[in-house]
């Protein structure tokens, strides 16, 4: 089964560990993974602000080099990536004036077939129904599932999982050994948005999101967004500054931690990369 | 040949100050087939219409065209006239001469041109009018009341009051409905019970009512005067006759971890139950998804208890037809439940509850026994939030409406909560106060001001627990949309009213319409709101939309009323403007082709099948056939039809054919 | 009339066209931008065609148009003023390159229009056609002429028979008085035929006429009918392009005051055509109609002693959008055991 | 032997139909519809590029269905009016064995309706393309020119019925054409009556039509009337979403209406 | 063009439009005299054939008017008429037929002075258009060379 895959600029930069653990997992379940040919930027944030035409043409661009592939299906794991190719198409389905301006923007046709999906789909589908077999190390460990916004919102476009509580990565996790708590942050804003311009904002809105989890006794929070991760991991010492304490609960992609309980070492799923140490690891 | 007389009213000046009406005359006298034409000052007085009698006498005429007002205004009283002749009055048609021509246009040679092309028109049309008879359809005086909240309940009694029997059909083993459930009502806070109880035994013990509990319409077939429903009584277990409802059966049932629906879950009721102690009618009903017997073969426990063998394990249902000549619906409403809340832990954390459990601890006779105390661990809670339009006006969610009751329950339930607790804090987020009704803005400002509801107005984000309290996130728009947290012990989620579940099964069998959210839709918004678009068929209560308890009662008896008027008479008479499909002899039959892509189009159902058999019972032909009880002639399947097999009589195709090319044509 | 022949050169038969269309109406083939050839009032000459099959419509519409007036009325207070058509303007048209085939067919729209009371209309225009015929050097599979007793270059119902030499020249029979006249308004452009020979195409016989109508007279129950016709959708094209399909309808037209009566194409194969108001239909169904068809032609209308009503032109058979081939079907009635 | 023919043997031996409709090679080198009541006779089925013509419009034929149940050979437009024509209750799935032919000419086994209509769901439903261009080229021009397009192309329209005739979805008894009380619609032929006739045959197939260009490959005078036609089914799916012919129940777009229908022309 | 008066027919619904221009009089607003009206119980009785027969007789415009969205007295025959429209407009574009000569519209009881309005704004634009001289050319037509000879 061939399935596309769009990385998008984090996952070639900050986040390569995720790069890693996703094509970790591939390579274990024997997935094949098909990078979108010359991709490009998706204009994440920068664009959709500034110039709608653009900010559909990017994402419109990788979806139709998607459909020049044959690559029916794409993968998406940065959730922002994620959110923008949605959206594209979304809009592009509903607005079918504007194909083929974009159409003649990116000098390509675009139909509008591809299957985008999100990371905790993409295990969903192809990783959960072999998943049983191959768990070695069941990831033993109270985890709150941070999901951020960008995953879920807006469930006009997404359609996918509850908004306001979702409930994917929890059963995902759950399968691979873990308790899932009651996290309320799951979807708070933890201020990717401001990330570069207001690092105080960052540090207040990420540092909740930290205390909560860790007050209600999680070993470690789930993400499945390289933004979600940089916020939380490497902001860590800002956080803890601002806090004026000291937060040591590691940050983990999902794709992490079901390669950990798959039995993959922690430098296969990248996990030396982190800013705050991955204690975990160790003790499995 | 046909033979038309034409009758130009002049209407004072109205009509002869800008029409030269004697030209009119004369240019329409020389029409072929005008037998009289003929100008007069005021056609509508009494010497008017003797001119017009008298002309259809002499003259024999075979059509009338009074050309004069609006139809709208005089065509009864010209089209009566013409039958006192010995007319038929469907062969009289009206000339609009004064609201389309004199009226509108300056006195000149086209204003008269064009009466005299109105005129015309409706010359070409009456010649090809019918005589058309007048529908009379006989009267069957029982209505059927389905659903007995108190909109049901208010309905049979003020019907079975004027005299007419009723059959009222409840789904649940108790009638009462959503009120009984509740502890006390805005906006005077009585007991809801004590107001209920001796309504819902006045219906038990009327003479004119036949009450079927437990039981549900399962079919309907007819139309206005003449329904024929079917009734399934689902099988009680129990023979209602013998038993005297003592109730020994049920405290010794052995199931007794029964979530309570009338407690909305927070009490326990056994198998064999009564569904609260004021049920009506008060006998046991077994819950066989439930009961041990049912499950496992064994147990009759309360067979063996019953001191008068009351008990029938193999009761079937039962199926009842019966002949109403009208309906009222009146199957209320529901609240929205569960899932629906995620973000703030409605079904995950037991102390935020929905307005009905809350009406529940709020009432003496509720598990609490009017207290108020946590379901979590039976503490009273010192903080108390209470979130309004927790669904409601939020098209995010699906429903855009405003559920109209929750704003006054909410501020209700605070009172009652201060009421209780004295010392105990109550927030009430909300959107906006809506409390249009007598003294229902005095009851708000009531709890805000004597007994200190603290009222914040904007949205709840999130509630979430945290060390055994409850969060709760929202913003404070009057403070500027300044976040505010809550830690409170309990909260109580307005939650939107809906539809009733089984309301859109219930509208097909009734061939009724239904909205976008399921409930019933009104024939007009406006004019005939208690009407349903098929005719016989009324509303009452919250099943139209969410309503409080004086609105459900108002509609009811209207609803009543209404029936009483169909029921005043032996027969209905109506106006024969219905739609009809062609008819010849075999082999063809009809020039239907049995298509039926007209039957969705009519808004009142009123297209049905109609089969030819062989002797044998083999089908030849299967065609349209339109139930003139029900058509309402709006023509939409006329000008559907492909085949041009539907007509409607007064706008038949051969009527609006000539009338369109006598007004472009000279004659 | 004695039959003249006489040779006319590609040159000279453009200039007596021209001569023709300027002073009346000449009605030739063309060949339409979908590749269909029909016929034309005064088209330049450059786009007559001489080598067509066939056209998709017959010429039968000259003398019998698929719409015709019959009266004018006006409806009166009490009565009506009729207003007859004037017949004496009704103008002369050439028809020109015609085949045998459809030129033929003209005698048996006449022994249908003319046998007893003469329809005005018709005879009017007949009389005041003059048809230049062309014998046909190309044929197809369709074509059937020498079934039913004609022949490539029949010259029934031509007053001209243009034959085409093999060098591109012509042959003209002048074969009756207004096709002489015709001659004599331009006897320079005619010329003395040499011994040149004339290119005639073949057309192979397919059945025996006075057989299939034997069998016909014992025909009418037979399963035939059916099988043969179920693939028949009923269309009615056969008839409107046929040359020698005559049936009409007759209608009222009104306006206001004014109307008028006319007569129109139609066709025994729809089933509008026989049905009583009462809903009840004697051709109720398809194969009946088409039984109805084959019948009037190779049956009733010889039995009548008309003539056959079929003129083998295979127009029908070319139309038919579900390939009802009739000389296919006349073959198998010849051979039908009944 | 072909697979249609190995197929409808089959069918016929088992008695599993009466009759199978489906082509057999006609004269000069034409296919034609066939009709075969006996297994021995299967062998004349043949399947080819050449067979376009829409064989269902004899589902609804009187001494077709006379024969009992029928089978049939289906292209994507045959089982498209075949779901129309069971929408519209004029075939009854009970009465019909559909022989599909996929798009690389073998046989589909169709258990039930359900079946086919995946397969119609999972086709392409838009106009076949040198339509969909002849349509784009009109829909390019002036009003004026397409009026003058018009006009010239039903002026040589002879009402021979033809059209209609070819048509599955013209299965009426009585043909509003033969209305008589008014006369909705001239008899003569003339350029002004032969546009309301196809001003009303194409609305009649609005949200109907199911693009298979018999209408106009039967018109003997080769006038492209399917256009009309197929430019109303472009236009149901542009507004409303649908195209015809996609399941057997579904409610044709001219019997329904969304209260959000948009358009954008009355005031 | 000046002296070009151009016929126009009004297909009202009984209800709405019809009742609404009986307001129109009743208020004593003027509106060209053009304007004749037919009545219908419904716009979904109105049969898009009569537009063609409206044409074919000369007309030289055509008004359509009903009850608003939702204000059907019969709840739903305006939006049956509004897919209808729709539909027929499409084929009317598609086949070169003029809509500028159709007004369709929505006007209520109470909108008297739409009423007119409507009327105005049409009669002006049919008159800016002139006789529909392609149509009725069209209509006079009748293969003249076959019928008379003339
Ligand atoms: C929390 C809360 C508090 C409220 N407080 C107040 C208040 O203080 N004051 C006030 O005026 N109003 C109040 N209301 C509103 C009040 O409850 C309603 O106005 C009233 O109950 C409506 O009555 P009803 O008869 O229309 O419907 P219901 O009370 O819902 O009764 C409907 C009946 O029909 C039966 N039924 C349903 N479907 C069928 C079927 N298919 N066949 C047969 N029977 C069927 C049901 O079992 C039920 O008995 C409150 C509502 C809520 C939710
Ligand atoms: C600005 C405004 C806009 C509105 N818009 C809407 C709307 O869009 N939709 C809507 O549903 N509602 C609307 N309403 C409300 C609507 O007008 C009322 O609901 C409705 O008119 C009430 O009707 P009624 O018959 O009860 O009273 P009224 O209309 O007030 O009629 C009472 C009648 O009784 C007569 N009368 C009074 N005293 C006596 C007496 N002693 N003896 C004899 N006769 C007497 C009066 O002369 C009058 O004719 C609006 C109201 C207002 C003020
Ligand atoms: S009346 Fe007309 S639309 Fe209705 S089923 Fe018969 S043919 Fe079809
Ligand atoms: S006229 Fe209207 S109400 Fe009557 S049957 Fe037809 S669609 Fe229904
Ligand atoms: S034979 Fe052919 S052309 Fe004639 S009616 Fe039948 S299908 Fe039509
Ligand atoms: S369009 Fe063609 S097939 Fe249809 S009626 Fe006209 S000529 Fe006959
Ligand atoms: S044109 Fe219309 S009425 Fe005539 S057969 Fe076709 S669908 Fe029926
Ligand atoms: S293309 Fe023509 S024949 Fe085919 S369904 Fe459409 S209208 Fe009928």
């Amino acid at each position: 089964m061939k399935i596309g895959i769009y990385p998008g600029c984090s996952l070639e930069g900050s986040a390569r560990d995720y790069n890693e653990s996703v094509f970790a997992l591939a390579k274990a379940f024997a997935l094949e993974l098909v990078q979108i040919p010359d991709w490009n930027c998706c204009g994440a944030t920068a664009a959709h602000n500034l110039n709608k035409e653009l900010s559909l043409s990017l994402p419109a661009r990788n979806l139709a080099l998607a459909e020049k592939n044959g690559l029916d299906e794409i993968v998406v794991p940065c959730a922002a990536c994620y959110s923008r190719l949605m959206t594209t198409q979304y809009e592009l389905k509903n607005h079918p004036e504007l194909k083929n301006k974009i159409s003649e923007v990116i000098e390509m046709d675009y139909k509008g077939t591809t299957k985008i999906i999100n990371v905790i789909e993409w295990i969903d589908k192809y990783i959960i129904p072999k998943l049983e077999e191959k768990v070695k190390k069941p990831f033993d460990y109270k985890v709150a599932n941070y999901y951020g916004c960008l995953l879920v919102r807006p469930n006009k476009v997404l359609n996918y999982d509850r908004v306001e509580d979702p409930q994917t990565m929890d059963i995902v996790m759950n399968k691979i050994g873990a308790t899932s708590i009651d996290f309320p942050y799951k979807t708070e804003c933890c201020g990717a948005g401001l990330s570069i311009s207001r690092t105080d904002i960052v540090s207040k809105l990420s540092g909740k999101i930290i205390e909560d989890a860790e007050h209600r006794g999680a070993d470690a929070i789930i993400v499945g967004c390289p933004m979600c991760h940089s916020n939380l991991d490497m902001r860590r010492t800002d956080i803890n500054k601002y806090w004026n304490t000291e937060f040591k609960i590691p940050v983990l992609f999902v794709t992490q931690a079901i390669g950990l309980a798959i039995g993959l070492t922690p430098e296969q799923v990248g996990l030396q990369r982190h800013f705050v140490e991955v204690k975990l690891a160790e003790k499995i | 040949m046909a033979r038309i007389g034409v009758f130009i009213c002049h209407c004072g000046e109205n009509i002869s100050a800008t029409v030269d009406c004697t030209k009119v005359c004369e240019t329409t006298a020389k029409l072929k087939h005008v037998a009289y034409a003929t100008e007069y000052k005021y056609m509508c007085s009494d010497p008017g219409q003797s001119l017009i009698k008298e002309a259809i006498k002499k003259y024999n005429l075979t059509g009338v065209v009074v050309s004069a007002c609006s139809p709208r205004m005089h065509e009864p009283t010209f089209r009566k006239a013409c039958a006192e002749a010995g007319l038929n009055p469907f062969l009289c048609e009206m000339a609009n001469l004064r609201e389309h021509c004199s009226w509108v246009h300056e006195k000149s040679e086209s204003t008269t041109q064009k009466a005299i092309d109105i005129v015309r028109i409706l010359v070409e049309k009456v010649k090809h009018n019918a005589a058309l008879q007048p529908i009379r359809v006989p009267v069957t005086k029982t209505a059927l009341v389905i659903g007995g909240g108190i909109a049901g309940i208010q309905a049979a009694l003020d019907i079975a009051n004027c005299g007419h029997k009723v059959i009222m059909v409840e789904r649940s083993p108790s009638i009462g409905g959503h009120m009984s459930q509740l502890s006390e009502t805005f906006p005077t806070l009585d007991c809801s019970q004590c107001i209920l109880t001796p309504r819902m035994v006045e219906v038990l013990q009327h003479p004119n009512i036949t009450l079927y509990s437990y039981a549900e319409v399962e079919g309907l077939d007819g139309f206005i005067g003449n329904f024929v429903v079917k009734i399934r009584k689902k099988a009680k277990s129990l023979d209602e006759k013998v038993c005297t409802g003592c109730g020994l059966c049920i405290t010794k049932c052995p199931v007794k971890k029964i979530p309570n629906e009338f407690e909305q879950g927070m009490g326990f009721r056994h198998a064999i139950y009564v569904p609260f102690p004021q049920a009506v009618p008060n006998k046991p009903v077994i819950d066989r998804e439930h009961c041990t017997y049912y499950i496992k073969g064994k147990c009759k426990v309360c067979e063996i208890v019953c001191p008068t063998k009351a008990i029938r394990f193999d009761q079937p249902d039962e199926v009842i037809e019966a002949k109403v000549g009208a309906i009222v619906v009146a199957t209320g409403f529901d609240i929205k439940h569960a899932d629906f809340f995620p973000e703030y832990g409605y079904g995950k954390y037991k102390d935020v509850i929905d307005g009905l459990q809350f009406e529940r601890l709020a009432s003496a006779s509720g598990p609490t026994s009017g207290e108020i105390l946590r379901p979590s661990d039976g503490q009273k809670p010192k903080n108390i939030v209470f979130i309004a339009c927790a669904g409601s006006r939020d098209p995010a969610k699906g429903i855009a409406y405003c559920s109209k009751i929750c704003c006054m329950y909410t501020a209700k339930h605070a009172m009652l909560y201060k009421h209780k607790v004295h010392e105990g804090n109550a927030y009430v987020f909300y959107m906006d106060i809506r409390s249009a009704g007598k003294n229902y803005e005095e009851f708000v400002h009531r709890a805000i001001e004597e007994d200190h509801v603290n009222y914040i107005r904007g949205r709840v984000s999130t509630v979430y627990e945290r060390d055994g309290k409850l969060i709760v996130k929202g913003v404070d728009t009057l403070l500027g949309a300044q976040p505010v947290e809550i830690v409170a012990d309990m909260v109580v989620l307005a939650t939107a009213g809906i539809a009733n579940n089984g309301a859109e099964q219930l509208a097909q069998r009734l061939h009724i319409s239904y909205d976008s959210h399921k409930f019933f839709a009104e024939a007009h918004p406006k004019l005939k709101p208690v009407e349903t678009n098929t005719a016989g068929i009324f509303l009452a209560g919250a099943c139209q939309n969410p309503k409080d308890i004086p609105d459900s009662v108002s509609q009811a008896s209207g609803a009543a009323v209404k029936v009483a008027v169909l029921f005043s008479q032996n027969e209905l008479t109506r106006e024969p403007l219905v739609a009809v499909v062609n008819r010849m002899g075999p082999p063809m039959y009809s020039t239907c082709v049995g298509c039926f892509m007209c039957q969705p189009v009519c808004p009142y159902q009123a297209i049905e099948r109609e089969e030819y058999k062989t002797r044998d019972g083999k089908v030849i032909k299967t065609v349209a056939k339109i139930n003139e009880g029900l058509c309402q002639g709006c023509g939409t399947c006329v000008a559907l039809c492909r085949s041009k097999s539907i007509d409607l009589y007064g706008y038949t195709n051969e009527q609006v054919y000539t009338e369109v090319v006598a007004l472009l044509n000279d004659y | 009339m004695e039959t003249i022949k006489k040779l006319i050169s590609k040159q000279s038969l453009e200039k007596l066209y021209t001569t023709l269309s300027a002073s009346r109406k000449v009605y030739a083939p063309v060949v339409a931008a979908d590749k269909r050839v029909e016929y034309k009032y005064n088209p330049a000459f450059a786009d007559v065609t001489f080598e067509h099959i066939q056209s998709t419509l017959s010429v039968k519409n000259v003398v019998f148009p698929k719409v015709e007036n019959i009266l004018y009325y006006t409806n009166n207070k009490t009565d009506s003023t009729i207003t007859e058509i004037d017949l004496t303007k009704i103008q002369e048209v050439v028809l020109w390159g015609a085949h045998p085939c459809d030129t033929a067919a003209y005698d048996i729209l006449r022994s249908i229009f003319c046998w007893d009371i003469k329809d005005e209309f018709f005879a009017k225009r007949l009389e005041k056609l003059v048809v230049i015929g062309l014998a046909c050097h190309q044929s197809d599979a369709y074509c059937f002429c020498t079934s039913i007793g004609l022949s490539p270059n029949s010259t029934k119902g031509s007053d001209i028979l243009l034959s085409k030499l093999k060098s591109g020249d012509y042959i003209a029979e002048i074969l009756t008085e207004k096709g002489n006249s015709i001659v004599t308004a331009s006897t320079d452009l005619f010329e003395q035929p040499n011994k040149e020979e004339v290119v005639i195409t073949e057309v192979k016989q397919k059945f025996n006429n006075e057989q299939v109508t034997e069998k016909l007279k014992t025909a009418f129950e037979n399963p035939f009918w059916i099988e043969n016709s179920l693939r028949c959708i009923g269309c009615g094209a056969c008839a409107y392009i046929c040359p020698t399909c005559a049936c009409f309808d007759i209608q009222d037209e009104t306006k206001g005051k004014e109307g008028r009566r006319y007569r129109s194409w139609d066709s025994c194969g729809l089933k509008l055509f026989t049905l009583h108001t009462s809903g009840h239909n004697p051709r109720e169904v398809q194969s009946q109609r088409w039984r109805q068809r084959i019948m009037h032609k190779f049956s009733y209308m010889p039995d009548r002693n008309i003539s056959l009503g079929c003129v083998g032109c295979g127009r029908c058979s070319r139309g038919c959008p579900v390939d009802m081939n009739i000389a296919e079907q006349l073959q198998d009635l010849e051979k039908l055991e009944v | 032997m072909s697979n249609v023919a190995t197929k409808a043997k089959e069918l016929l031996e088992s008695k599993a139909v009466q009759v199978v409709i489906g082509y057999e090679n006609g004269t000069n080198g034409v296919v034609r519809p066939a009709f075969i009541t006996t297994p021995a006779k299967a062998a004349q089925l043949i399947y080819d590029e050449r067979c376009v013509q829409n064989l269902a419009v004899y589902l609804t034929k009187h001494e077709v269905k006379h024969f009992g149940k029928m089978g049939i050979v289906a292209t994507l437009p045959v089982m498209r009016s075949i779901m129309m024509l069971i929408s519209e209750q004029q075939v009854f799935p009970d009465n019909i064995v559909v022989l599909g032919i996929a798009d690389d000419g073998n046989i589909l086994d169709f258990a039930d309706m359900k079946i086919m209509q995946a397969h119609i769901g999972k086709s392409n439903l838009e106009n076949p393309s040198k339509d969909q261009e002849k349509l784009a080229e009109l829909n390019k021009m002036s009003l004026e020119e397409r009026f003058k397009f018009w006009e010239q192309e039903l002026s040589k329209c002879i009402k021979c019925y033809a059209c209609r005739q070819s048509c599955p979805m013209c299965y009426c008894t009585r043909c509003f054409t033969e209305c008589n009380q008014p006369q909705w619609l001239p008899v003569q032929s003339n350029t002004h009556g032969n546009m309301e006739w196809h001003i009303l045959r194409a609305m009649h197939l609005a949200g109907r039509c199911i693009s298979c260009g018999e209408c106009g490959r039967a018109c003997p005078v080769n006038i492209p009337c399917h256009l009309l036609t197929m430019q109303l089914a472009d236009q149901t799916f542009n507004y409303f979403n649908v195209h015809a012919g996609i399941s057997e129940d579904m409610k044709s777009v001219m019997s329904t209406f969304e209260p959000n229908d948009k358009e954008s022309f009355i005031i | 063009m000046s002296d070009f008066e151009p016929k126009v027919v009004a297909f009202v619904c009984n209800w709405c439009t019809y009742a609404g221009a009986d307001l129109t009089g009743t208020s004593r607003i003027k509106y060209a005299s053009n304007v004749k009206i037919i009545r219908f119980p419904c716009t979904g009785r109105i049969d898009f054939m009569l537009l063609l027969k409206s044409f074919a007789n000369g007309a030289d415009g055509i008004i359509i008017s009903g009850c608003h969205p939702n204000d059907c007295h019969y709840t739903s025959g305006n939006f049956h008429a509004k897919r209808r429209w729709i539909m027929f407009k499409e084929l009317m574009d598609f086949m070169g037929i003029d809509m500028k000569r159709i007004t369709f519209s929505w006007v209520s009881a109470a909108e008297g002075a739409r009423w007119a309005e409507v009327v105005n704004t049409t009669v002006a634009r049919v008159r800016e258009l002139g006789p529909y001289v392609s149509y009725k050319q069209m209509v006079n037509t009748h293969i003249e060379e076959e019928v008379t000879n003339e």
